[in-house]
């Protein structure tokens, strides 16, 4: 199926794909925040949010609903236009980088196979890379229109914290470029499913990702940018109603982006353990519905991995921040990909 | 796997070499490593006697490589083996070895010793690439290596400050002489297409000499005629040799050049270097044969030479200039014999005078050994005390003087014979009469020397004693050489026949072989018996005052004495005329280089920056708005 | 079909870089240039060139950029303080002139050149890194030196010396 | 029917507003964005050229395209120092109006 033989059912087939793509986030996040909550309070022997619906399923509803009747004030003192702006730019690249996350097998439909994903791309981690260095800039204009010391140390620590660890993701997944030969998620994903995760091929890859992907969301122990015991709130100190919604929405979006990357890149996205790519075949439609499980699986397991991180370890200081990155981390990267080019040698020639 | 040839070139270098690079700390080795390298040159070429004397004047050894290129032209490097180059590679490695074991003794307890043996090897390498050389950038490359080896070698004492000038002088002269040869090559390499001797006889045709050789500005230009290009280009070469085999005007260097170490003297200016010109003289003989404007020049020039370094050898007192003079002499008569068309009698003369010559030079050192002065008034009656130097030097100088039966006798008489019947351009004075008159003059300087230094009362100061074994060993072996080779030939004709034939280049007219029959003997004893007659006439019985000669001779003693006013001329042309020219160009560099390009050029630049300076206002709008002005104006341009 | 999207692209990509050069407000100007940016990978795209439309926002976007924006807020300028441009006639006459020389220079390559030799690149990435890594090997590691030397340099740059 | 001069027409504009910038904004950091602008419009230009001139003799070789990579980089390196420099300069004299630094003049 391609826009030059049915341009009507492309457009459909894929303004579907988006809409289903984007409200499955926002859902996910919604709970992810209320997940948290529960999480946190159970780690801390408390009870959490349990008024809303059945052990507080209902919280993320009443909480949006809040959000959305709090007054909207915007201080006199802000650069207006950025200060509007700011929260949407951190939200956006978050939702853009799952265009080219494949989710699932592909399915038939009408006789047509869909692939389960909004835009197969060549180029699509480059794609990836790109939008999410965009992310920072969500995040400096909203520390800079803020126009007050807070929120501006919040954004200036933010983008040196973002582009330094941006380096390390960038870096770590070059071996599985090097041992894959291909920069399409699809084929990554594929190649997985018929062989072994790369999580066991690249395990130090895997863990300077991970690493970084903390950092790159501005997740504890990394969350420098809204140290709340330094900065206050950090950039978003100066927002409130929706549009600190929005910033909140963004990192938790950012959150499920990074832990659908991980799946991907290095848990084999929907593969489940043993299963080949025929079986999924042979499942038909339903092996998109099991591989769409699997791959939620992981990647809400990864967000556990997230918030249980967060209330385990304590927060780095800025300079130990800076030091693991470029000390520690770099090398080591660096290192991961010679030797990676070792181990693939003879592929090449 | 290079063959033998190439070891007699290369280990002297390597010696060379060797010496520099450490075992300079300890001069034993270095000597041995010398004289090593030069000894077994000397017994790899014995072995090519005996297929020499077979094989006539054929070629009996040639390989060449190439050394380096441009476009078609082609600089090769060969070993060229014939009669001609075996009986020099036997003078240069055999004189030479002989040399290196009397130096061992000489130079003994000199803090530089290492380094003079550096030196000689290196001097030997010189000397035998242009033996071998098989063509004329090769021997124009060894040309100037021997000219600096020279240097190094007059300049050893190198903290006296005459050995420096001394060696400044015989290099800047033969610089002059060299101008002339590299010119000279150029010349030949342009006309005839290649610097290989073999190429250019071949190249030589008479159709070649028949057309014009260089012609300039179209068919009614200039040109030069087959004949005009050979004796221009010969004369050119001729320059060459007449700066390394000191003939007449360029001879000036070679009497300074007794400033170094005594075995230098003897290697370099009496058996090798100053023989290369007579060498190269017979190399090029093709070159020279067919021209007789190029054969008179040559033959009048060393005739000439002969005479005038004799009548100057007469009145000097310094033991090694005497021998210098009359190295200078011999040399006029080797390049005559060439200029008479006698190639062979040259080659022979050049042989037997580097044995006995060189044993002279080695006894005069020793004496000056021994008695440390050069001055033969100092001396006087060595005779008893150094007896077997008296001896060998005795030999050798009858040998020098032509007594018959010695080997000079037959070498000398080849060439007086030549005179006795020259050719149609030969000048009947020049050629006959001044050196028959040379002759007399050689035993008579020679005999002045034999009896101030040997016989008489004794002048010298303190206790002189007979040099070392490692001194006399070698005059002794010079002295038998001399002899023998006279007498040997006395025997059996044939042997020098032989001898001289292998030395004769194609073409060459057959030579006249020396007879040993009573005219021969007679006139021979003849001029001896004049020149050493009155020698001993006036320094042995002092029956003349010698005071008495010199005031009745007057200006003529004068002109002798002052060695021709050559020097003096020289110094003369250089105070007024050069360094007036000298001072013309520095006005000149002054005004016009100095003051108006370079000045010039400068205070324009500062000019021009300091204009330009106006525009560097410093306002990036500018810059960028005169830089677009240029990038429209090129965009303009371009369409 | 591709029109539109050459003229959505190309029409932003004009409208945003007269709003970089024009806004008063430097992080505006700056906000606008990413825009220009990402338009011109739009462009890219068009052209096929998919490698260099995501190096143009990882690059010029994701990293000049916000040094850009980093300095901006470093030296925290504020609006008044910027005020205005310099304009004079000749500047305009300028620019005018460079664009009427250049419309004569693609007026006169555009008939030189024949349209339907347009062309795809097929498996674009390894196309081009094929090339970046056998042809162009040595400018390409040209450029690694250069951006060390440039590292080297901004960090002496920075530095702040005792006396200062 | 996009053409090569309907590429090299955009570029041509972009660069003309890039220099306009240079010449007339007076911050040095708006200065070295209009260099940036006009830089990209070149990109695009080799882009197109890469698209519409290529191949020759039917080999295609992305050209254009690792020309444009070189300016990338290139770019890079040259903004940071530039940057470094308006910094140094905005330290030292306190502004970063490129008319009040005319001393760098000889």
């Amino acid at each position: 199926m391609s826009f030059s033989e049915e341009p009507l059912l492309y457009i459909g087939v894929n303004l579907a794909k988006i809409i289903i793509v984007t409200h499955v986030v926002l859902v996910v996040c919604a709970y992810a925040v209320l997940a948290e909550r529960k999480v946190s309070a159970w780690m801390q022997d408390r009870v959490g949010p349990n008024r809303v619906g059945y052990f507080g399923l209902l919280q993320p509803i009443a909480d949006a609903l809040k959000f959305f009747f709090k007054e909207d004030i915007v201080p006199g003192h802000v650069n207006k236009a950025l200060f509007v702006l700011a929260p949407a730019i951190a939200l956006m690249p978050s939702l853009i980088v799952l265009a080219v996350i494949p989710i699932a097998p592909p399915v038939v439909v009408m006789g047509h196979t869909v692939p389960m994903v909004i835009a197969d791309l060549d180029i699509g981690i480059l794609f990836l890379f790109a939008i999410s260095s965009l992310a920072v800039y969500g995040v400096v204009l909203a520390g800079w229109a803020s126009n007050s010391k807070y929120p501006l140390l919040g954004g200036v620590r933010a983008s040196a914290q973002m582009i330094s660890y941006e380096l390390m993701l960038g870096l770590s997944v070059v071996g599985i470029f090097m041992a894959t030969g291909t920069l399409r998620l699809m084929d990554i994903v594929n190649l997985q499913v018929d062989g072994v995760w790369n999580c066991f091929y690249h395990p130090i890859a895997f863990i300077i990702f991970v690493i970084a992907a903390f950092a790159e969301t501005n997740r504890l122990p990394f969350d420098l940018p809204e140290a709340e015991t330094e900065l206050v709130a950090g950039y978003h100190t100066e927002y409130g109603s929706m549009k600190f919604a929005m910033f909140f929405i963004g990192e938790y979006a950012a959150m499920f982006g990074f832990s659908a990357l991980v799946a991907v890149l290095f848990l084999g996205g929907w593969d489940i353990p043993f299963m080949s790519s025929e079986t999924f075949a042979s499942l038909g439609n339903w092996g998109a519905v099991v591989g769409f499980i699997s791959f939620m699986t992981k990647v809400l397991a990864f967000m556990f991995l997230y918030i249980w991180v967060r209330w385990t370890i304590p927060r780095f200081r800025y300079d130990q921040l800076m030091n693991l990155g470029w000390k520690v981390l770099l090398p080591i990267a660096l290192v991961n990909v010679i030797i990676t080019g070792l181990f693939n040698l003879p592929k090449g020639s | 796997m290079p063959s033998g040839p190439w070891f007699i070139l290369f280990l002297p270098l390597v010696s060379a070499a060797l010496i520099a690079c450490g075992l300079h700390r300890n001069w034993k080795l270095s000597a041995a490593v010398s004289i090593a390298a030069v000894w077994a040159g000397f017994f790899i070429t014995v072995m090519y006697v005996p297929d020499a004397l077979s094989a006539g004047e054929g070629v009996l050894f040639h390989e060449s490589f190439r050394w380096a290129g441009a476009g078609d032209i082609e600089f090769r490097y060969g070993a060229l083996i014939d009669g001609l180059s075996l009986m020099m590679l036997l003078v240069v490695t055999g004189v030479g070895g002989l040399i290196h074991i009397y130096a061992l003794g000489y130079m003994k307890g000199d803090p530089g010793i290492s380094r003079f043996f550096a030196f000689l090897s290196l001097f030997i390498f010189s000397m035998l690439g242009i033996v071998f050389a098989d063509n004329l950038f090769q021997i124009f490359i060894h040309w100037e290596l021997v000219g600096v080896s020279s240097f190094l070698l007059i300049g050893y004492y190198y903290r006296k400050p005459s050995a420096n000038d001394a060696a400044n002088k015989a290099f800047l002269t033969n610089r002059v002489g060299d101008f002339g040869f590299m010119i000279g090559i150029l010349m030949a390499f342009y006309a005839l297409g290649t610097a290989d001797f073999a190429g250019m006889a071949a190249a030589m045709t008479p159709e070649f000499l028949a057309q014009d050789i260089f012609q300039v500005g179209g068919a009614n230009g200039w040109a030069m005629s087959g004949e005009t290009f050979l004796w221009v280009t010969g004369g050119l070469l001729l320059m060459g040799v007449m700066g390394k085999s000191a003939q007449f005007p360029l001879h000036v260097w070679l009497p300074d050049a007794m400033e170094g170490p005594t075995p230098v003297s003897a290697l370099i200016h009496a058996a090798t270097m100053v023989a290369a010109g007579v060498f190269l003289l017979c190399r090029l003989f093709f070159l020279y044969m067919p021209s007789e404007t190029a054969m008179s020049i040559i033959a009048h020039m060393g005739a000439f030479t002969a005479f005038f370094a004799a009548t100057i050898a007469t009145t000097q007192f310094d033991i090694k200039r005497i021998l210098a003079f009359s190295t200078l002499s011999q040399l006029g008569y080797m390049v005559m014999a060439v200029g008479l068309g006698g190639t062979d009698a040259a080659m022979f003369h050049l042989t037997t005078h580097a044995f006995f010559k060189a044993c002279l030079f080695l006894g005069a050192g020793a004496v000056i050994h021994a008695v440390h002065t050069n001055d033969i008034r100092e001396m006087g009656g060595l005779r008893k005390v150094m007896p077997i130097t008296f001896w060998t030097f005795f030999i050798s100088t009858l040998a020098l003087c032509g007594f018959p039966g010695l080997s000079g006798f037959w070498s000398k008489d080849g060439i007086l014979h030549l005179t006795a019947h020259p050719p149609a351009y030969a000048d009947t004075f020049l050629i006959t009469v001044l050196p028959t008159v040379t002759a007399v003059l050689t035993s008579y300087y020679m005999f002045r020397l034999i009896f101030m230094t040997w016989f008489g009362e004794a002048r010298y100061h303190g206790k002189p004693h007979e040099a070392p074994p490692s001194m006399w060993s070698p005059l002794v072996v010079l002295t038998g050489l001399a002899t023998l080779t006279g007498w040997s030939f006395f025997f059996n004709a044939e042997t020098m026949e032989a001898f001289r034939s292998i030395t004769r280049p194609a073409g060459a007219p057959e030579p006249h072989y020396v007879h040993f029959d009573m005219p021969t003997i007679l006139h021979a004893l003849e001029i001896f018996t004049l020149g050493a007659g009155a020698a001993w006439v006036a320094f042995h019985k002092k029956w003349i005052d010698p005071e008495k000669i010199k005031t009745a001779l007057g200006p003529i003693h004068r002109l002798f004495d002052n060695r021709w006013y050559v020097d003096d001329v020289y110094t003369w042309i250089v105070d007024n005329i050069q360094q007036n020219f000298a001072r013309l160009c520095n006005l000149f560099d002054q005004l016009v280089i100095i003051k108006t390009l370079v000045n010039g050029s400068a205070w324009t630049t500062r000019a021009s920056g300091a204009l330009a300076a106006r525009y560097q206002s410093g306002s990036v709008r500018a810059y960028v708005l005169l830089f677009l002005a240029g990038v429209a104006a090129m965009l303009a341009l371009n369409l | 079909m591709e029109l539109p999207f050459f003229f959505l692209f190309g029409g932003a990509m004009v409208l945003f870089t007269l709003l970089t050069m024009f806004v008063k407000n430097p992080v505006h100007s700056a906000i606008f240039m990413i825009l220009s940016f990402a338009s011109t990978a739009g462009l890219f795209v068009l052209l096929d060139a998919y490698l260099m439309a995501a190096i143009e926002v990882l690059v010029y976007a994701g990293a000049i950029m916000v040094l850009f924006l980093f300095v901006i807020m470093l030296i925290n300028l504020r609006s008044d303080e910027l005020e205005g441009m310099k304009v004079n006639p000749l500047m305009v006459l300028a620019a005018g002139t460079f664009f009427a020389l250049l419309h004569r220079a693609i007026s006169d390559l555009g008939a030189a050149v024949d349209p339907v030799r347009a062309n795809t690149f097929e498996g674009e990435p390894k196309v081009v890194a094929k090339y970046l890594f056998t042809e162009m090997v040595i400018p390409f590691e040209a450029v690694s030196l250069l951006l060390l030397a440039a590292i080297l340099g901004t960090v002496v740059l920075a530095r702040r010396t005792r006396d200062a | 029917m996009i053409q090569l001069e309907h590429y090299l027409y955009l570029s041509g504009l972009v660069f003309t507003l890039g220099l306009c910038g240079v010449m007339m904004r007076r911050n040095v950091i708006l200065v070295l964005m209009g260099v940036e602008i006009m830089l990209n419009a070149a990109n695009l230009a080799l882009i197109a050229f890469n698209k519409y001139m290529l191949p020759i003799d039917g080999i295609v070789e992305p050209k254009g395209q690792v020309f444009v990579f070189f300016t990338i980089a290139v770019a890079a390196a040259e903004v940071a120092v530039a940057l470094v420099i308006a910094v140094a300069l905005f330290r030292r004299l306190d502004t970063v109006n490129v008319d009040d630094v005319a001393n760098l003049r000889w």
